[in-house]
């Protein structure tokens, strides 16, 4: 499933690149995170518990920077597995000076597999539309934070 | 003291009038351990989501599907399945009916389709056509379409059935 | 079927429950077991330990009370309410729950379950956020009050936080009530649901049109109103191999106002 | 009558078996253990020590299988072994292919090799000494796919870009045929009209029995032969696909069942999974359990074929008269050809539905897609073709502005022209379809359907009527094999049957088919008493399938609607055998000529002296146990085996022409639905079936069949669809999404009867059961009836859910451009 939109920052776009291209700081952005290592500046690999009220889906997700264009554009190809389900995912976003502030276009492209996948779309799409949220909401943050600090 | 979380426990049931005892994980589900662990094989299973209701056994009194039900849940219970429902070989009044208006094909579903036309007219002695639907929405069959079974569950309470 | 290993416990007090769930932080409450049980046999969802909350009687029970408000324990059944003379005093509880699946899961399932798995496609979700019920969550600090509205966060997540249990569901009294569906056959899963609640002014809640109930309150009863009032409500419901999320706009608009239709002649 | 049809070697009288039980709705003799869950289905079966087998399935649809590694799962506490796909390879040969080149070169093996082609094909096995712990330790198992594009429309199959499944074969194009009769060009240059179709879809579904697959395997290492407990409904094809494969002699493959739990075709290609367990069974020398359960079934088993009918056009006279028609006929088997291609040449069985039409170009393509392997599935490839000939009538009566009754009975193959040669040289043996439409519209009050228009609308609803009309073919000439493959030796049919006296009198009935609820025990039992002249409760049925039992033959099994012309067929030449033998023991004790003697009441006696007589239980006993003094010359075994033959012929690869059955029995139902125009929501408000299927030996069974097949058709024409997201995953992969008809959903239902007996059988009867599938086609036609009012949307798809009728409504423009009327 394709889920995408746009998103404004209260902060300079090399600020937002700074963040979007930092490991540590995106770890802190996905949801239930446990470990987070990077191998190389373009490979990066996470642990992560997604929360659902029914339970933990557990995975191990991989990272790799397939596009980078400094200072605002990227694409990475993110390859989940776990139990339950075998997740692919390629995300891309574009950032743009809006006066002061960074607009970012985003879109991401979901595809999840395996028994998880036999939930049925209607449970599925409201999941990742709310871990996206999540996510960006994440981002705000570490944006301000990278601003203060 | 709070209580103890356990991977495993003896469980003891009776099914049909009998007594068992057995050591079973907590993740086995009901219509395992009755299949597997006690051999009553009447008991079927069809799906994997709680759909079809060939796994339906009665429980302290209650119509449930075995296969949402975990063996440690059902600890110092009595069970009723179709294992129980004949006398000695002799068909009860549904099992006759079933027989008599060709309310099987397969057989399949058949024990849990008993199940809920015993545990409807336990409650509900001449069930209307819309009542006896109810009673076996939760029971899948393949074969036969449900009309005979309707028939069926209607003769056995004792009422007049067209042919 | 196969369920992961699990370890099981049956408390039979809402101490000893909410004890384990601390102590347990994969621990998950487990009520009738219609969903998690079977989202545990596909092996989606594999909790460390299930709570069995079947043993604690103070979870148990309908009661009313002298201002018409019905208190409903989560682990009371379906079956329960539909045959509860309490529950009678509003009406809508007794016949939504009638339409959950077959005998069989309204013998087993429980309120409490129901809203907690706040899975899009069940009944309860929608209708008591329509009701405006209120739910008591508790935790070993104590127990605080959540508005159905705020009570349901996401697919499978609830207000209900780590430690935690619901151990009440109140309901305002109130007779002007309606609810409406499409499921995929008679009493099938919901394609989509509308709960509608005149008592006070017009609310409805959706149902299987996002990971949440969706509460309008149209200005008027009127169909066009209301079919207005969802419209801008800009729905964004998932596409799935039963409906696109255009007919399931579409049905949105007309289910509402069917429920609301109902609502307004029991208020006569 | 052509050529390939010559009467029957068994010649009977009619009145021997239209007494006694046959044509009696007698108790069934399989309820009394089946009412007390005292069947025997495949999962029931134990042993010692038996192994349990989890498979590891792809969760991809397209992937290659870079490596497969097992070791952690080995560690595992109670892991007792495992099975790769580089094993299998090893160990044993692909599968025989069916198709001639380019299908013929895959390459298809029990678990994957190098390649997974579908979401949910088995990788490896684990077997462990709990079923959760072979799960748990499935999970362990580390397999690491490279992710391919997949294919999942059978439309894109063949463009250039669509990633090709099989490289063995080249192509997705695994079969192609052209089958054209009569004078096309004529037809054409004759229709006042010609009706252009551009595409029509039949979509995927099965009939889910209710109990999946399964097996228990054995392995005996001293005799090197296993011993297959399972479900599958045809061991003899199984066999034939097993044996080669595993280098061993069919001899060393011995299938054993009792009761199954519902089969519809779906039971029949099982063989991979069987395969694996034989290998598990003889490496971990233990028996092995393998239970399939509901999500593993829609995720891989048996899905029916779905069909593309692409550029029809018709040819058609201002009158309705049907003249002939052009289709291309693109036909998805998923990603293996298991059964398949047959469905290629099954559907030419009922070539012109039951219609007059002699002018019929049909290009038949088939195309591997990454979705489950197809198999057999109730009225198997005829279905689907049989709905396009229903929908093409409708289209054109609708299009033309006639009555679809009036053109169905103008067009209608007519009684008195039966036996009925189709252009293609198959026999229609008897039929009334006009009569059977009269009765259907009858019994759903067709007199009165304005009234309820009206009343239905003032309710706010739309009345829409529908009419199917459809073949069941039965009882398959395996020659029609050689027109998808000419080197294929298969050809004819058969059965097997024992009857044998045992010492004590009890007869003992032995078949070589594999019931699924078909009632064979009871049946066999009216026939076999019948001619004997005993008690029904004297007749001993064995229940299921052993081949060590030997009364099988190559073809035994229960598929495509033959049991009461092959089984039965088999069971009177056994019963004949054994009435003669005994009549000649009789005459030998009772000093007289085997003429004199009549077998009744039990007993074998001169009919010119009823005292003179010897009960069964005397001869069965002189036979098996007091048999000094008998004349040495005295041939008597009082255990008799008859092989059934069906009179066919090979049939003309070249012209693809021959008759294909033996028998149709036939349907017509007649279907009332109400649409909720707001929703599209529609409920089916009256149902009637009318069946022929000749005489029948057990009117109760038979209607009960005419019931499922009518209860499938409901759940295939509405919910029941296995849909794919364009990554291959199943979005149906079990009955929380799959919906199937459940109680309430039920219409009320009449259904009728009409007996043509078939003159190409020994007692009249027509196979049956599988029922055509009528009931896709009335709701389709009412739907479209329905929602005339409605911009005259065109119902397109076979599967019409809530939204595609919503969609119909809101935009019938976009249905409509798929139909265009042109002057001839």
């Amino acid at each position: 499933m394709r889920v995408a939109g746009e998103r404004g920052f209260e902060a300079p776009r090399e600020a937002v690149w700074r963040v979007l291209n930092d490991p540590a700081a995106m770890a802190a952005t996905m949801p239930g995170v446990e470990s987070f290592d990077v191998h190389d500046e373009r490979h990066w690999r996470a642990n992560v518990k997604i929360p659902l009220g029914l339970g933990t889906l557990g995975m191990t997700m991989d990272m790799e920077k397939t596009e980078e264009r400094e200072p605002d554009f990227a694409s990475l190809a993110i390859k989940g597995n776990g139990v339950g389900a075998i997740l692919s995912m390629t995300t891309a976003f574009n950032l743009s000076d809006q006066d002061g502030r960074t607009k970012m276009d985003w879109e991401a492209d979901v595809r999840i597999a395996g028994p998880v996948g036999s939930m049925g779309q209607r449970v599925l799409q409201p999941i990742v539309n709310q871990q996206v949220q999540h996510v960006l909401t994440a981002l705000d943050e570490q944006v301000r934070k990278a601003q203060a600090g | 003291m709070g209580a103890p979380v356990v991977i495993s426990q003896t469980v003891r049931v009776e099914v049909d009038g009998t007594t068992f005892e057995r050591a079973v994980e907590a993740r086995r589900l009901l219509v395992h351990f009755l299949r597997d662990d006690l051999d009553l094989t009447g008991t079927h299973i069809g799906c994997d989501t709680g759909n079809c209701g060939a796994c339906s056994v009665i429980v302290d009194g209650k119509l449930l599907k075995s296969c949402m039900l975990l063996a440690v849940q059902a600890d110092g219970s009595s069970i009723e399945t179709v294992d129980g429902l004949a006398d000695d070989g002799q068909l009860n009044t549904v099992q006759q009916a079933f027989a008599d208006h060709h309310g099987l094909q397969c057989g399949y579903c058949t024990p849990g389709m008993l199940m809920s036309a015993t545990a409807l007219l336990r409650e509900t002695s001449s069930p209307s056509d819309e009542e006896i639907a109810r009673a076996i929405q939760g029971n899948i069959c393949r074969c036969t379409g449900y009309w005979n079974i309707f028939k069926a569950i209607k003769a056995a309470s004792g009422q007049e059935v067209a042919e | 079927m196969l369920l992961s290993e699990v370890g099981y416990a049956r408390p039979e007090t809402l101490e000893q429950a909410l004890e384990i769930l601390v102590e347990n932080p994969g621990a998950r409450a487990l009520a009738g077991g219609q969903t998690l049980i079977n989202v545990m046999k596909a092996r989606a969802a594999s909790p460390d330990v299930l709570v069995d909350l079947g043993g604690i009687p103070e979870l148990k029970g309908i009661e009313l009370g002298s201002d018409g408000t019905l208190e409903i324990g989560p682990m009371t059944t379906y079956a329960e309410v539909i045959s509860s003379a309490e529950a009678r005093a509003r009406p809508i509880l007794g016949e939504v729950c009638a339409q959950i699946a077959d005998v069989q899961v309204r013998n087993r399932g429980t309120v409490g379950g129901n809203i907690c798995a706040s899975d899009p496609t069940n009944n309860l979700p929608p209708l008591l956020a329509a009701l405006g019920a209120e739910l008591t969550v508790a935790g070993m600090g104590g127990a605080r009050k959540v508005s159905a509205g705020e009570f349901f966060l996401g697919v499978y997540m609830t207000a209900v936080g780590p430690g935690e249990l619901l151990t009440k569901i109140s309901i305002p009294p109130g007779r002007a009530d309606g609810f409406a569906s499409v499921p995929i056959g008679v009493d099938g899963t919901c394609i989509v649901n509308a709960a509608a609640s005149l008592n006070g002014g017009a609310r409805i809640a959706l149902g299987c049109v996002g990971a949440v109930p969706v509460v309008v309150e149209p200005e008027s009863t009127e169909v066009e109103a209301v079919r207005g009032a969802v419209r801008e409500a800009g729905l964004e419901p998932p596409s799935d191999v039963h409906a696109s999320a255009d007919y399931r706009r579409h049905l949105a608009e007309v289910i509402a106002a069917r429920a609301v239709r109902q609502a307004s002649e029991r208020a006569r | 009558m052509t050529e390939s049809t010559v009467t029957e070697p068994l010649v009977v009288e009619e009145t021997e078996t239209r007494r006694g039980y046959a044509g009696q709705s007698v108790p069934r003799k399989e309820d009394h253990r089946l009412l007390q869950g005292e069947g025997v289905f495949v999962d029931d079966v134990k042993r010692h020590n038996m192994g349990f087998v989890h498979f590891v399935r792809s969760p991809y649809a397209h992937a290659k299988i870079r490596s497969v590694d097992v070791s952690k799962a080995l560690e595992h506490p109670g892991v007792v072994g495992t099975l790769t796909g580089e094993e299998a390879a090893l160990l044993t040969d692909p599968f025989f292919q069916i198709s001639s080149p380019p299908g013929a070169h895959l390459r298809d093996f029990c678990l994957a090799v190098g390649k997974a082609r579908f979401a949910g094909e088995p990788v490896a096995a684990v077997v462990a000494t709990t079923r959760e712990t072979a799960r748990d330790a499935a999970e362990l198992v580390e397999v690491d796919y490279e992710p391919l594009p997949a294919v999942t429309d059978a439309r894109r199959a063949l463009d250039d870009d669509a990633p090709v499944l099989h490289d063995d074969a080249g192509t997705n194009l695994t079969w192609e045929g052209v089958y054209e009769w009569g004078d096309l060009d004529a037809a054409f240059a004759e229709a006042d009209r010609v009706v252009k179709i551009s595409e029509l879809h039949f979509h995927r579904f099965n009939s889910t029995p209710l109990e999946c697959n399964g097996a228990l395997v054995e392995y005996n290492r001293g005799t090197g032969q296993w011993t297959i407990i399972t479900n599958n409904q045809f061991p003899g094809f199984a066999a034939i696909m097993m044996g080669p494969a595993m280098r061993v002699g069919l001899d060393k493959l011995r299938f054993v069942t009792q009761d199954i739990g519902g089969g519809f075709g779906n039971k029949i290609t099982s063989h991979p999974q069987l395969v694996a367990c034989c290998l598990l069974a003889r490496k971990l020398r233990r028996p092995v359990q393998w239970t399939e359960w509901r999500t593993d079934f829609h995720l891989s088993m048996s899905h029916g074929n779905e069909r593309w009918f692409e550029d029809t056009e018709v040819a058609v006279k201002d009158d309705g008269t049907l003249l002939g028609f052009r289709t291309t006929a693109l036909d998805d088997a998923g990603a293996w050809l298991r059964y398949e291609p047959l469905g290629g040449v099954i559907w030419a069985q009922v070539t012109p539905g039951m219609y007059r039409w002699r002018n019929i170009r049909l290009d038949f393509k088939q195309v591997v897609t990454n979705k489950a392997p197809c198999s057999p599935n109730r009225g198997y490839s005829r279905m689907q073709h049989l709905w396009f000939t229903e929908r093409v009538i409708d289209i054109v009566a609708h299009e033309l502005g006639l009555d679809p009754v009036e053109v169905r009975k103008r067009n209608y193959i007519r009684t008195e022209e039966m036996p009925y040669e189709t252009p293609n040289g198959c026999v229609y043996d008897s039929g009334d379809y006009a009569k059977m439409l009269d009765t259907a519209l009858e019994l759903i009050g067709y007199d009165e359907l304005e009234s309820r228009r009206v009343d239905a609308d003032a309710r706010g609803r739309l009345l829409g009527v529908g009419i199917g009309s459809t073949l069941d073919s039965g009882t398959n000439n395996f020659g029609q094999s050689r027109l998808i493959n000419p080197e294929l030796q298969f050809s004819g049919n058969n059965e097997v049957a024992m009857v044998k006296l045992d010492i004590f009198g009890e007869i003992v009935v032995t078949l070589g088919t594999t019931p699924q609820g078909q009632s064979h025990e009871t049946t066999a039992a009216q026939v076999v008493a019948d001619m004997l002249g005993c008690s029904i409760d004297d007749v001993n049925v064995r229940a299921g399938h052993d081949s060590y039992w030997n009364s099988h033959a190559g073809f035994s099994g229960t598929y495509a609607s033959q049991f009461a012309v092959t089984g039965l067929g088999a069971v009177r030449g056994a019963t004949e055998l054994l009435a003669a033998e005994m009549k000649k023991l009789a005459s030998v004790v009772l000093g007289c000529s085997p003429d004199d003697i009549e077998l009744a009441e039990g007993q074998a006696r001169m009919k010119a002296n009823p005292e003179a007589a010897l009960p069964f239980m005397a001869l069965g006993a002189i036979i098996n146990a007091n048999n000094a003094g008998l004349p040495e010359d005295l041939d008597v075994t009082l255990n008799c085996r008859y092989v059934y033959r069906p009179p066919f012929q090979p049939p003309d690869v070249e012209r693809k022409f021959g008759n294909l059955t033996l028998t149709y029995a036939a349907q017509v139902h007649a279907v009332l639905v109400e649409v909720d125009p707001e929703t599209g929501v529609y409920e089916i408000v009256d149902y009637a079936a009318v069946d022929d299927c000749g005489v029948r030996i057990n009117p109760q069974i038979v209607e009960g069949q005419v019931m499922g097949a009518t209860a499938q058709a409901i759940g295939a024409a509405t919910h029941e669809t296995f849909t794919y997201d364009e990554d291959g995953n199943l979005l149906t992969p079990n009955f929380y999404d799959y919906h199937v008809p459940h109680a309430l959903d039920m219409p009320p239902l009449r259904t009728g009867n009409i007996e043509s007996p078939s003159p190409f059988t020994s007692m009249g009867t027509k196979g049956m059961g599988e029922g055509g599938g009528a009931g896709i086609h009335a709701v389709c036609a009412a739907l479209q009836d329905a929602l005339r009012s409605r911009g005259n949307p065109i119902v397109y798809d076979s599967c019409n859910p809530y939204h595609r009728v919503w969609e119909l409504l809101s935009d019938p423009e976009s249905s409509r451009q798929r139909v265009t009327v042109e002057p001839g």
